[in-house]
Parts: structure tokens; C-alpha cells; sequence
């Protein structure tokens, strides 16, 4: 048994290594500077009862090749964000705002020009893998179906061969077998892998990962973060993570933008984020975090519950929570102020403006 | 079909903030089922105080057209008068497609309850069980079962409740078993409780309503299978006033007053829906999931 | 799949054993003395006696039941008390019979319920999505003896279009065009209940499957609504089965009252004139026979759902 | 500080428990709880931590091996006996939405338990009150139903009801995994200071690394349904001796640290490997790791470790990762913009 043990499964990955092409990254020209740029997206769900606005005017740009987090607690949009991109929601939601890419806004796209997109230039990995497939069909024909929808492959054999090699590009070593077997047979990670090499099958632009990992065990969440970061620098694919992970969004690296109730309330680079947050959100959510360095019982947690879907509050919706709230607070919606080079926070109390900054003005006007 | 996208999944998004479920409502349908059904129970309690002897004819004025003077509904064979016979019949008709689905409620809740909360063997030897009954088709069952017993009414309420027992006892059960492994169930076995009060305190008021929802629907189906079983000569016998019997009795003048079999027939199709109808509109008000027609 | 097959069967045969345990018991606890009716008033205790030991009827209940699933295996359902005749070939005829008015009834059943479930999925708010509940709910509720009487009435008789009742048309000496005019009407009214039943299912159904992940995630990979509803409507299909099945089941039982109206020679009218005539082995062999061929329904549903739905045959 | 003590109040040795399908969930598991302190037990899915904690719980009876309480063996007693005891051992479940009966409101949730032990019906709402009071909750959130609460809201709920009957000790099973960030911290603070105030020991079951090294004094790492490691929770962070420790504690996001990844998944835990069924995965494995599954080894006081290389002066595990030297969370400035500070 020796081959078993003599220990070739694992591999160091030194982190700073992973492309993190924040700003001030390569060089290049605007057309290829933004594959994504998202303006003003709004979300509203629309029953015959109510409506219900879950995004709120979000605002963000992703480069090619650069890695954009989502952080963000359970209703704060994120997801919704992410999918609102995708016109996922069909007619159960009305979606305001752009959403630029390559030149043309998907939010007016028609129909079949959006299906072309959706999966071709832009592909979603959802959180749950065995959710994310089809029950009762072999993985390999839910493979060669997409790579034959979007005209990848036109032959049933060249399909069939492309799709053991794209299970084999994500890390599956048996691609064969996996590729005639059927969803339920295969463990969680294998699961995830196969969606992700559904969606990277069409070599997309931009990667949207909706909480890729949360369902996976930390061993096998460190696996499919690193195939992520692998398969980034390798294919140059723009990466929207959304996740509620801070540590997640940390590694990872690249440019976080915190949610909470629909809107951004800060926006950065990850390090720069985490290490000196500028919004009491952000700050309120990173000090309580559980540490060994915190004594037992002494964690700073945020005080209330975030609020629900459809019940935020007017003015600064952080200000019922916030300990730094003013009397202001509770009456304008603060914006996305500007307050460094690639910085942003929603916060005027916590960063007052100052006039140096006002010469390049904020991208979240 | 612009329709799909409709459809395509109307994700409200997963809000673990405070959930505040809007109040439930019953639509107008249901409404109005409930009025009806208060209006077929009035009658079955009221009704034979109202009206003449279902039991006198006067032959020289048998057949009588609907709308006829002193005979709304007409006569029938024997010249009884049917408006009389369908008020006085209903608290009949009523009781038995009631009581077997009282009966059936009681005893199927126990019997599902039991399997869900015992280990494998108990809960293998009642599903199998009551599997052996669910291999009958069941009208066949009840229609063997009540000419054994031979005819009348109680006879064809037991033949009933048998045949209902199984369904119900299905329900009650796949219900505990997605309790047992449920968090709190847990906590409530951690804390020591006993399994009656468990299975009382716990499980029962989770259990009965997607049973008594199941049930309100059931009892339509009962009210027809009943009349059913009296069609056929095995629930009341004649002369008494029974909506099945009466839709027996006046087949033999379906060419001459086409009509008069149609009346008792309306009744229990009236009686079928509104229970069905106030089963759905339960269904929406105790927020129970799904279809729950076996 | 071959195992999984190998395991339904298994289980089926002692739900078949215990059907027959609850047939012999019915037998056994129905009023009446058998042996004093046979004998007449003229019976002394010892050609009572002498009945009673010919007959098995003084041994103990355990072995009478053996003596007699041995028979029953074997196809010996006795000898008619009405019509003096072996039951068994009565009771293979109308069971015959009424396996194809089950058939035509279902195959009615099913393409009226899945329409109807379909169009009350996915249009939500139409006018046809609300005639298509309203039918629903009341085919569901109908009483059959008198819809069939109905349509007897009004189509039959009536209007002339269809024959009043019974199979074959004694002049014309059979054929398929004649069964088929007599099949109409009467598989029409038996397919009411479980088109209603099934249309409400499949309803559930398509919208459980609309619902799932899996569906958006076929949207997000660019594939055409047509394509993804492909994929939706072949996961509908287990439950399908499972309800249908049901349902067909269901009919083999409720076609008594349908059998009855129409006079149509199936198993449901052999059982009714018997119970009118008192032939206890008639019904015993009739709903036995009705049971098992229950059985051997819901093993072919077990058998399709394993094809169809990978998840099961583990 | 509580009554914590170097009192052994549950101990669990030898526990074995294969399920029906042939699942070897538990096998040979032996852990104590001391008084007043928080265990903590980490471990992936299907490492088997929650078939211990319902084993510990007496909900689930071991096929091999004995549970003591206080000195009481749990399987030798009878059911009066048992009831008494369960006031003594409570349990905290996983889920905020199912903790609770979603047909009963908050006061009849407590009420239950109270009830069971024999708590008069005329003291029972006062007792309600009381509790709720002290997780933080109104007297008004008391008529409550589960799903009009938030989901923190709700394990304040499941906390009241498992201190209601006065525990020594909680089994907390994955209790704050299910909820946000800012308000896990406000129910580990609870729980932290519920602790201080009642003396009462947790056996805090999580997957969530993070969480275990805060709230706990010593940590069990499980494995594939065996305890592979158990150390003081300090001890443990700073210098793991398993090679899955190891990988595990790398694994964790945020941390800054290089990553180890390992290979594969989870072997079938209904057919392990030969030996030590980490030996698949494990980047030191020698050919001696398919033979037997190594006992548990103390490394130093307080600190055992199921693994060959224990004990031997060139330990492998030392070469597999320098240990976590860089702070948690304080990001390495040289791959960020120079953020010039702003006031404020």
C-alpha cells in the first residue's frame, strides 16, 4: 500500500501568487478595462400584492481578470444582485438600472441575445451543487447539452469528448465515469466541480459564484477555492463571488463591496477592507468575528438583527444599529462617497468629506 | 409561451431576518363553500322539522314536473314528495359520509402516529399492514365488505371507514416521519418527556392539520361513496329517504322524468364540492404544504 | 434494476398473501350458517356433522385458510351458488372486460388530467387555467352512477349517438367499431374522478418541479425555454407515474358503479348481481382477482418509476 | 468564573456505533466533560460529532462503550431515574427554524419542558418570563410563533428552554452555525455569559473552526467517526500534531497562512480504509499507517494524538507547514494600495 501513502495529494498553494488585479493593476484600454460594469441596478419582486425592493441601487465595475466579492449577512441582497445581473428573475421582478457588458446593457437585451449571453459570456455557480443539476440526467448529457446550445461543439462525439475534458480541467480524476453518472452518485465536492465545469464549459467573460463553498466542508471548500483561483488565472475570467464569509472574501482577495439592505455601503480592496474598514457596518461585522484573541463573552456583535426583506428602514439603513448614528442619519440615505483612490463607504458621519477627494469624483455618484 | 419566465422560479430571497408571515386568508370560493356546507348541516339538523312526511305518496299524483303547486321538486314513482325526501334524506346522507371519516380520522391519526414514532419493526408491521388494505381497490373493498355484512346503514359506515383508515393513517404518518428527525423533536426527547406526551404535545399539533385538511376533503368523497353504496342496495333500504337510494329509485323513470334523478344526484355533487372546496381553502388557511389527495 | 425489480416482487407477495387472509376472513365472519342452508330443515346433527367434515368446515380455521389459498393459487375459485358453474372462467371474463374499459378509461384519464394539470401550471391566471380548476374539482366530486346515468339520458337515448349500455351490440356480432362505440360513453364517466385527481397532482407536480434549483440553473446556462422546459417536464414524470398508478388502480374498483349503469360485463357488474343474488364465491373470487391485478399494477408502476428516476433503484 | 473544576461530570469511553446500513459512524470514542467548561468538537460531515453528542445526549443508545453522568452509567438506568437526569443534561439544536415547534408558541415551547419536570402549572409562567429575561428576549415575544422571531432570536428561544430545567451541562449542537455573523457573536456572548453566571459545561459541536477556538477551553478534532486529536483549545491552534488537524486548520478561510489542500474527499465511512483511514489523504502517510488505526498518544500534558509520527523528534506534521505565525485577518499590506488614512 505504499503508493497510497507516499503522500503526492497535496499541493501548497503560496497565496500571494493568485492574480489579485486590483486597481492600479496592468495597464489596458477601456474597452478591455470593463467587461462588466454595473450601473444603478434596482430590484423590485412584484407579487399581485405588493413589491417588495430588495436592490437597491448598487453600483460597481469588474475588470477583466479581476475578482469582485460580495459580502454580505442573509437578506442583504447579494444573491439577488448577482442574479439580477443574469435576468434570472424573469417577470417576477422588475430590474432597474444598467448593467453594461462589452458595450451592450443585458437589461435590454432581447430574449435570444440574452440566452447567448447567459452561460456563454456570463455563467453562474450557484450555491448548491446538487440543487444546481438536473435530477435524473448522467452529467456528461447535461454537458454536452450546453457546449451544443451555444454552438461550442456540433457533433454529439466532439461534445461528448470535450465534456471528459472539461470535468478533467476542474480537478475530476475519473472523468469518464463521472460523466455517465448520475448527480445523486456523486459526492458533494464532485457535484461542484461538475457545475463548475458546466459553467466555465462556454469560457466566459465574467463568473458569477453565488456562496460556491458554504455547502462544502472546509477541506473540500479550500479545494474548489483553489480550482477557482486556478481556473481565473488560467481562462483570464472576470469573478463575481457573492459569500458571507469574511475569511473567504479575505483569501480570495481582489475588491470586496460589503452589502447590507439592498445597497453598497462599502467598497475596496479586499486587504485594504478588511485590515481598515471605513463604514460601522463593516467595522461592527469584522469585530464580531470569533478570535482566540477576544476573551470568551466579550465579542463586539452588532446589536438588532439585520433588518428583513422589504422592511428597510428610511435613512441610513444601518443607523437603527449604528453606534455612531446622528440625528441625520435617520433621515438621508447617504451615497457611496469617494473617500480614497479606489475606496468607497456610505458613511459621511464615520468619513467626512474632505475637498482633496472631490477632484476625481466617486464612480457611485 | 410567454408564460415561462412566469414561472421560472419566484425566488423571494431567503430572509433569516424576522419573517412575518402575512396573515392567511381563505379565498372567496372557500367562503362561499362554507356557508354552503353550514347550509347542508342546517338542514340535516333542521330540515325534517320543516317539511312533511317523506314517507306519504299520494299514487294519483305520481311524476310530477319540477315547480309543480305543493311540489317544488316534484313527486316521485309513488307520488312522495321529492323536496321532502331531500331535505329529510340529507341528515342520512350526511351521517354517512361523515361518521366513517370521523371514524377514519380517529383511528388513522393513532394507527400513523404510532408507526411514525416506533422503531423499524412496529412502524414495518402497520404500514404493511394497512398496505394489504391499500392493495383493494377501494369502492370494490367497501362494496365486499358491506355485502358481507349485509345492508344497512352502519353496515356500509363501517365498510367505509375501513377503506378510509389506510389513506388517512398515510397521511398521519409521512407527516411524523418528517417530524421525528426534526431539531426540536429531538430537544423534546432530550428533555426527558415521555413518548405519549411527545406524541400529544409535540406531534399532534403538527400532525392534525394536514389530516383534518385531508379530511374535509375526504368526507366529500365519503358522502359519495355512501350514496353510492345505497345505489347499489347496500347502505339504507327502502322506503327510507337516502340521496343514493333516491337517485336508485328514480332511474326507473329516466325516460319518462328525466329530471328526477338528476335532483338527488345535484345534491350529493353540491355536498361533494363544497367539502372539497373548504378542504383547499383549510389547506391555505393552516398553511399545510402541497396536495394531500391520496 | 434487475435487483430492484427482484425486491418489489418480494414485497409484493405478502401483500398479496395478506390480501388473501382478509378475503378469507370477510368469508368467515359474514352472517349466516352455511351448512344449515345447504342442509334444509330436514338436517339432523349427524348429516350436519358429516356436511361439516366433507366440507373441511370441521377443521381448524389456520388449515381451512390453507386448504383454501391452496385451491385459490391454483385458480379454483369453486363453484357458483347462483349459476351452479365454476367461478373461474366467469371471473377471468369480466375481469377481461373490465381491464379494457380501465385502459380506455385511463389513457383518457391521463391525457385530460395532464392537459388540464399542464394548462393550470404554467397559466396560472387564464380564463381556460380557471375552467380547467373548475373542472377539476368538480370531476372529482361527481357522483359516477348518476353522471353516467346522464349521459344516457341525454346521448343515448336521447340524442341516439351512442349505445345505452352492455358491450357488444347483439345484432351486429361484435367487432372493434361496435366495442368501441359501447366503450365511449362508460369509460368517459370513469375517467371523470381521476382526471380531476390527476390534473390537481400534476398540477403540484409541474409547479414543485418549476421551482427547483435546477430549473434556474438551466435558465442561467442560455438554453431555450423550450429545452428547459423539457428538462422540467421529464422530471414531472416520476410523480406522474406514482399518481397515475394510483389512480388506474383506483378505477379497476371504481368502475363498480359505471359497470352497473352501462351494464358493461365486467368484473364490477359480476359483483353487483351477485351481491344481489348472494353468490359469495362470485365476490370473494371477484375481489380477489380485482386485488391482484392491483398488485401487479403498482409492481409495473415500481418497476417504471426505477426506469425512469435513477434515485430510486439504489 | 463559574464552578469550573477539575470535576469529571460526563465521561464517555469506548463509544462504537454502526448504523444499519453498515455505517460506522462512532467507533471507539472516548471523551469526558469537566465542570463548568466548554469541550468543543470539530470535526467535517459525517466525522460522526453529532452521533456522539446524541449518544452523550442518551438519545441514541451505543452499541459499544459506556456513558457516565456525574458517576451515573446512563445505560444501567431506569427510566424515573433517566427523566431526572435528562433535567441535568440539555440540548441545544443546529437549526433556528426547526429548534422550535413551529405549532407552538414560545411560552409552550418552555412549558414543555418545564412540565416534564415537574414544574407546577401555576410557576410555569413565571418561570417563562424569567428565562426569556435573561437570553434577552420580552415578555411580549412570549406569545410568539417560530416564524415571527428572527432566526437569532429563535436559538435565544432554544437556550431559555434547555436552561429552564437548571442543566450541568448543555450539548450545543451546531447551535450558532445557522446564523449571521453579528448575531452569532451576541448569542456566543450569551452562552459565554451564562456560563460565568450558572457554572453550567457546553459540549459545543461545529464545524466553524473559528467559533470552536473562541468558545472553548479543550477542543476534540474529529475524523471519519474516531477522535483523532484533544488538546486545550490554545494549545491545539498553536501546534497541532495531527496531520488532519493540521490540514484542517490551514483549510480555514482567513487566516492568512498558506493553504494546505488536500487531496480527495472523505473516504465511504461504510468501507474505510485499512489502518488509519486519514492514511489516503494524509501527505506524510508511511506504509505503517495501513496497518492499524494508532491510539491516541499524548503529545504533552493535556494534549493526546492519534498518530504514528507523535512523540518521534523529527514529528513530519512540523515539516508539513510552518505554524500560523501571521495574526488572523491582518491582511499583508504589500498586496493592497497604500490606503492613506482618513479621519473620521
Amino acid at each position: 500500500m505504499s503508493e497510497l501513502a507516499s503522500g503526492t495529494g497535496t499541493m501548497v498553494t503560496p497565496r500571494a501568487e493568485r492574480p489579485e488585479a486590483g486597481p492600479g493593476g496592468a495597464a489596458a484600454t477601456p474597452a478591455e478595462m470593463a467587461p462588466l460594469e454595473v450601473t444603478d441596478l434596482r430590484t423590485t419582486f412584484v407579487s399581485r400584492t405588493r413589491r417588495t425592493e430588495v436592490v437597491r441601487g448598487v453600483s460597481f465595475t469588474l475588470r477583466r481578470g479581476e475578482t469582485m466579492m460580495l459580502l454580505g449577512e442573509s437578506g442583504s441582497g447579494k444573491s439577488v444582485t448577482a442574479r439580477s445581473i443574469m435576468r434570472l428573475y424573469g417577470s417576477s421582478a422588475e430590474i432597474g438600472g444598467q448593467v453594461k457588458l462589452g458595450g451592450r446593457d443585458l437589461l435590454d437585451l432581447p430574449e435570444a441575445e440574452l440566452r447567448s449571453v447567459r452561460g456563454g459570456q456570463v455563467a453562474l455557480i450557484p450555491q448548491d451543487p446538487t440543487g444546481a443539476l438536473d435530477p435524473l440526467r448522467r452529467i456528461g448529457s447535461q454537458l454536452t447539452e450546453v457546449l451544443r446550445v451555444h454552438g461550442i461543439e456540433h457533433t454529439r462525439r466532439a461534445a461528448r469528448a470535450r465534456a471528459e475534458e472539461l470535468l478533467r480541467t476542474v480537478g475530476i480524476p475519473d472523468p469518464a465515469r463521472v460523466a455517465t453518472s448520475f448527480p445523486h452518485e456523486l459526492s458533494g465536492g464532485m457535484r461542484q466541480r461538475a457545475v463548475i465545469a458546466l459553467a466555465v464549459s462556454c469560457d466566459p467573460q465574467v463568473l458569477i459564484a453565488d456562496e460556491p463553498t458554504t455547502a462544502l466542508d472546509v477541506t473540500v471548500q479550500a479545494q474548489i477555492l483553489e480550482l477557482l483561483a486556478d481556473l481565473q488565472h488560467r481562462l483570464g475570467t472576470a469573478v463575481l463571488m457573492v459569500t458571507h464569509d469574511v475569511g473567504v472574501a479575505g483569501d480570495f482577495g481582489g475588491r470586496i463591496g460589503v452589502m447590507y439592505a439592498g445597497k453598497l455601503v462599502e467598497e475596496g480592496p479586499a486587504a485594504d477592507v478588511l485590515s481598515a474598514p471605513r463604514h460601522p457596518y463593516t467595522k461592527g461585522l469584522l469585530e464580531s468575528l470569533p478570535t482566540p484573541e477576544v476573551e470568551r463573552g466579550r465579542l463586539r456583535s452588532i446589536v438588532g438583527s439585520p433588518p428583513g426583506v422589504g422592511e428597510f428602514p428610511d435613512g441610513c439603513v444601518f443607523a437603527p444599529r449604528c453606534p455612531q448614528a446622528v440625528a441625520s442619519c435617520h433621515e438621508s440615505d447617504p451615497p457611496l462617497l469617494r473617500i480614497a483612490p479606489g475606496r468607497g463607504a456610505a458613511c459621511p458621519v464615520a468619513n467626512p468629506p474632505r475637498p482633496v477627494d472631490s477632484a476625481e469624483p466617486g464612480r457611485a455618484a | 409561451m410567454t408564460a415561462l419566465t412566469d414561472v421560472a422560479p419566484p425566488r423571494p430571497p431567503a430572509a433569516t431576518g424576522v419573517t412575518r408571515r402575512r396573515r392567511r386568508r381563505m379565498s372567496t370560493t372557500a367562503r362561499i363553500a362554507v356557508v354552503v356546507v353550514g347550509l347542508i348541516v342546517a338542514v340535516a339538523v333542521i330540515g325534517p322539522f320543516l317539511v312533511g312526511d317523506p314517507n306519504v305518496g299520494d299514487t294519483s299524483r305520481r311524476l310530477l314536473a319540477v315547480g309543480s303547486p305543493g311540489h317544488v321538486f316534484g313527486t316521485d314513482g309513488q307520488g312522495r314528495d321529492v323536496l321532502s325526501r331531500l331535505v329529510v334524506g340529507t341528515r342520512l346522507s350526511l351521517l354517512a359520509g361523515l361518521v366513517p371519516v370521523l371514524f377514519a380520522a380517529v383511528l388513522g391519526t393513532g394507527l400513523g402516529m404510532t408507526a411514525g414514532l416506533s422503531g423499524v419493526w412496529g412502524h414495518r408491521t402497520i404500514m404493511r399492514t394497512l398496505d394489504v388494505f391499500y392493495a383493494f381497490p377501494a369502492v370494490l373493498l367497501a362494496i365486499a365488505i358491506a355485502a358481507a355484512l349485509g345492508s344497512g346503514v352502519s353496515n356500509s359506515i363501517i365498510a367505509l371507514a375501513v377503506i378510509l383508515v389506510p389513506p388517512v393513517a398515510r397521511v398521519a404518518e409521512t407527516e411524523t416521519r418528517r417530524l421525528v428527525d426534526l431539531d426540536y423533536m429531538e430537544a423534546a426527547r432530550a428533555s426527558g418527556a415521555s413518548r405519549g406526551s411527545i406524541a400529544l404535545r409535540q406531534v399532534l399539533p403538527n400532525v392534525a392539520p394536514p389530516v383534518v385538511v385531508y379530511c374535509t376533503a375526504l368526507i366529500g368523497l365519503s358522502i359519495v361513496y355512501a350514496a353510492g353504496l345505497s345505489f347499489l342496495g347496500l347502505g339504507v333500504s327502502p322506503p327510507t329517504a337516502e340521496w343514493g337510494l333516491m337517485v336508485s329509485d328514480h332511474t326507473q323513470y329516466i325516460y319518462s322524468a328525466p329530471f328526477l334523478a338528476a335532483i338527488p344526484a345535484l345534491a350529493i355533487l353540491i355536498a361533494s364540492v363544497a367539502f372539497n372546496v373548504l378542504g383547499d381553502g383549510l389547506r391555505d388557511l393552516l398553511d399545510v404544504r402541497g396536495e394531500v389527495r391520496a | 434494476m434487475l435487483g430492484y425489480i427482484g425486491k418489489r416482487l418480494a414485497m409484493a407477495i405478502p401483500i398479496l398473501l395478506g390480501v388473501s387472509l382478509v378475503i378469507f376472513i370477510t368469508i368467515k365472519i359474514i352472517p349466516g350458517d352455511p351448512i344449515a342452508s345447504l342442509l334444509g330443515p330436514t338436517g339432523t346433527p349427524e348429516s350436519r356433522a358429516a356436511l361439516e367434515s366433507r366440507m373441511g368446515l370441521d377443521r381448524p380455521l389456520p388449515v381451512q385458510y390453507v386448504a383454501w389459498l391452496s385451491h385459490t393459487v391454483v385458480g379454483d375459485f369453486g363453484t357458483s351458488i347462483a349459476r351452479r358453474t365454476d367461478v373461474a372462467p366467469m371471473v377471468l371474463d369480466a375481469l377481461g372486460n373490465t381491464l379494457i374499459l380501465t385502459a380506455a378509461a385511463a389513457v383518457l384519464a391521463i391525457v385530460l388530467g395532464v392537459g388540464i394539470g399542464v394548462l393550470t401550471a404554467l397559466r396560472r391566471n387564464s380564463l381556460a387555467a380557471r375552467l380547467g380548476n373548475a373542472f377539476a374539482l368538480f370531476s372529482i366530486s361527481v357522483p359516477q352512477y348518476s353522471v353516467g346515468l346522464l349521459l344516457i339520458i341525454y346521448l343515448a337515448a336521447g340524442a341516439g349517438l351512442f349505445p345505452v349500455s352492455g358491450m357488444y351490440n347483439p345484432s351486429s356480432g361484435g367487432g372493434v367499431v361496435d366495442l368501441f362505440n359501447h366503450l365511449i360513453l362508460p369509460a368517459a364517466t370513469a375517467a371523470l374522478v381521476p382526471a380531476g385527481i390527476i390534473a390537481r397532482m400534476f398540477r403540484s407536480a409541474v409547479l414543485d418541479v418549476m421551482s427547483q434549483d435546477f430549473i434556474e440553473a438551466l435558465h442561467s446556462r442560455g438554453l431555450s425555454r423550450r429545452r428547459v422546459m423539457a428538462h422540467a417536464f421529464h422530471n414531472t414524470v416520476p410523480s406522474l407515474l406514482t399518481v397515475a398508478g394510483l389512480q388506474i388502480g383506483n378505477l379497476l374498483g371504481g368502475v363498480v358503479f359505471v359497470e352497473a349503469v352501462f351494464a358493461w360485463p365486467g368484473i364490477g357488474l359480476l359483483v353487483y348481481q351477485s351481491i344481489t343474488q348472494r353468490d359469495l364465491p362470485v365476490i370473494q373470487a371477484g375481489v380477489l382477482v380485482s386485488a391482484f391485478a392491483f398488485v401487479m399494477l403498482n409492481l409495473l408502476v415500481d418497476a417504471l418509476h426505477g426506469l425512469v428516476d435513477p434515485r430510486v433503484r439504489t | 468564573m463559574g464552578a469550573r473544576s477539575n470535576e469529571i461530570l460526563l465521561e464517555a469511553t469506548g463509544l462504537t456505533k454502526t448504523f444499519g446500513n453498515g455505517v460506522r459512524a462512532v467507533s471507539d470514542v472516548s471523551l469526558s466533560v469537566r465542570r463548568g467548561e466548554t469541550l468543543g468538537v470539530v470535526g467535517e460531515s459525517g466525522c460522526g460529532k453529532s452521533t456522539t453528542g446524541k449518544m452523550l445526549l442518551g438519545l441514541l443508545a451505543p452499541d459499544e462503550g459506556e456513558i457516565t453522568f456525574d458517576g451515573w452509567p446512563l445505560a444501567k438506568m431506569r427510566r424515573p431515574e433517566l427523566r431526572a437526569l435528562r433535567a441535568r443534561l440539555q440540548v441545544v439544536p443546529q437549526n433556528p427554524q426547526t429548534s422550535l415547534n413551529p405549532r407552538l408558541t414560545v411560552r409552550a415551547s418552555i412549558e414543555f419542558n418545564l412540565r416534564v419536570h415537574g414544574v407546577p402549572r401555576g410557576e410555569r409562567g413565571e418561570r417563562v418570563l424569567g428565562l426569556l429575561d435573561r437570553v434577552g428576549l420580552t415578555a411580549a415575544q412570549s406569545e410568539r410563533f417560530p416564524h415571527e422571531l428572527s432566526g437569532g432570536q429563535l436559538q435565544r428561544v432554544a437556550i431559555a428552554r434547555a436552561l429552564s430545567t437548571s442543566p450541568e451541562l448543555v450539548v450545543c449542537d451546531e447551535a450558532v452555525s445557522a446564523l449571521d455573523k453579528s448575531v452569532q457573536a451576541q448569542v456566543l456572548n450569551l452562552l459565554a455569559d451564562l456560563q460565568r453566571e450558572t457554572g453550567v459545561a457546553f459540549l459545543f459541536i461545529s464545524h466553524d473552526l473559528a467559533v470552536v477556538e473562541h468558545i472553548s477551553d479543550r477542543v476534540a478534532v474529529m475524523y471519519l467517526g474516531r477522535v483523532v486529536e484533544l488538546a486545550p483549545a490554545r494549545q491545539l491552534w498553536a501546534e497541532p500534531q495531527h496531520p488532519y488537524t493540521v490540514a484542517l486548520l490551514s483549510a480555514t478561510p482567513g487566516r492568512g497562512q498558506e493553504r494546505i489542500v488536500l487531496s480527495g474527499e472523505l473516504p465511504n465511512p461504510a468501507a474505510p480504509p485499512s489502518g488509519c483511514g486519514f492514511r489516503t489523504r494524509c501527505p506524510i502517510a508511511e506504509d505503517v499507517c495501513a496497518t492499524d488505526w494508532p491510539a491516541l498518544a499524548d503529545a504533552a500534558p493535556g494534549h493526546t494524538a492519534a498518530c504514528v509520527h507523535v512523540g518521534r523528534p523529527d514529528h513530519a506534521v512540523a515539516q508539513m507547514l510552518p505554524p500560523p505565525t501571521v495574526p488572523p485577518r491582518a491582511a499583508p499590506a504589500d498586496t493592497a494600495d497604500p490606503a492613506p488614512s482618513v479621519p473620521g
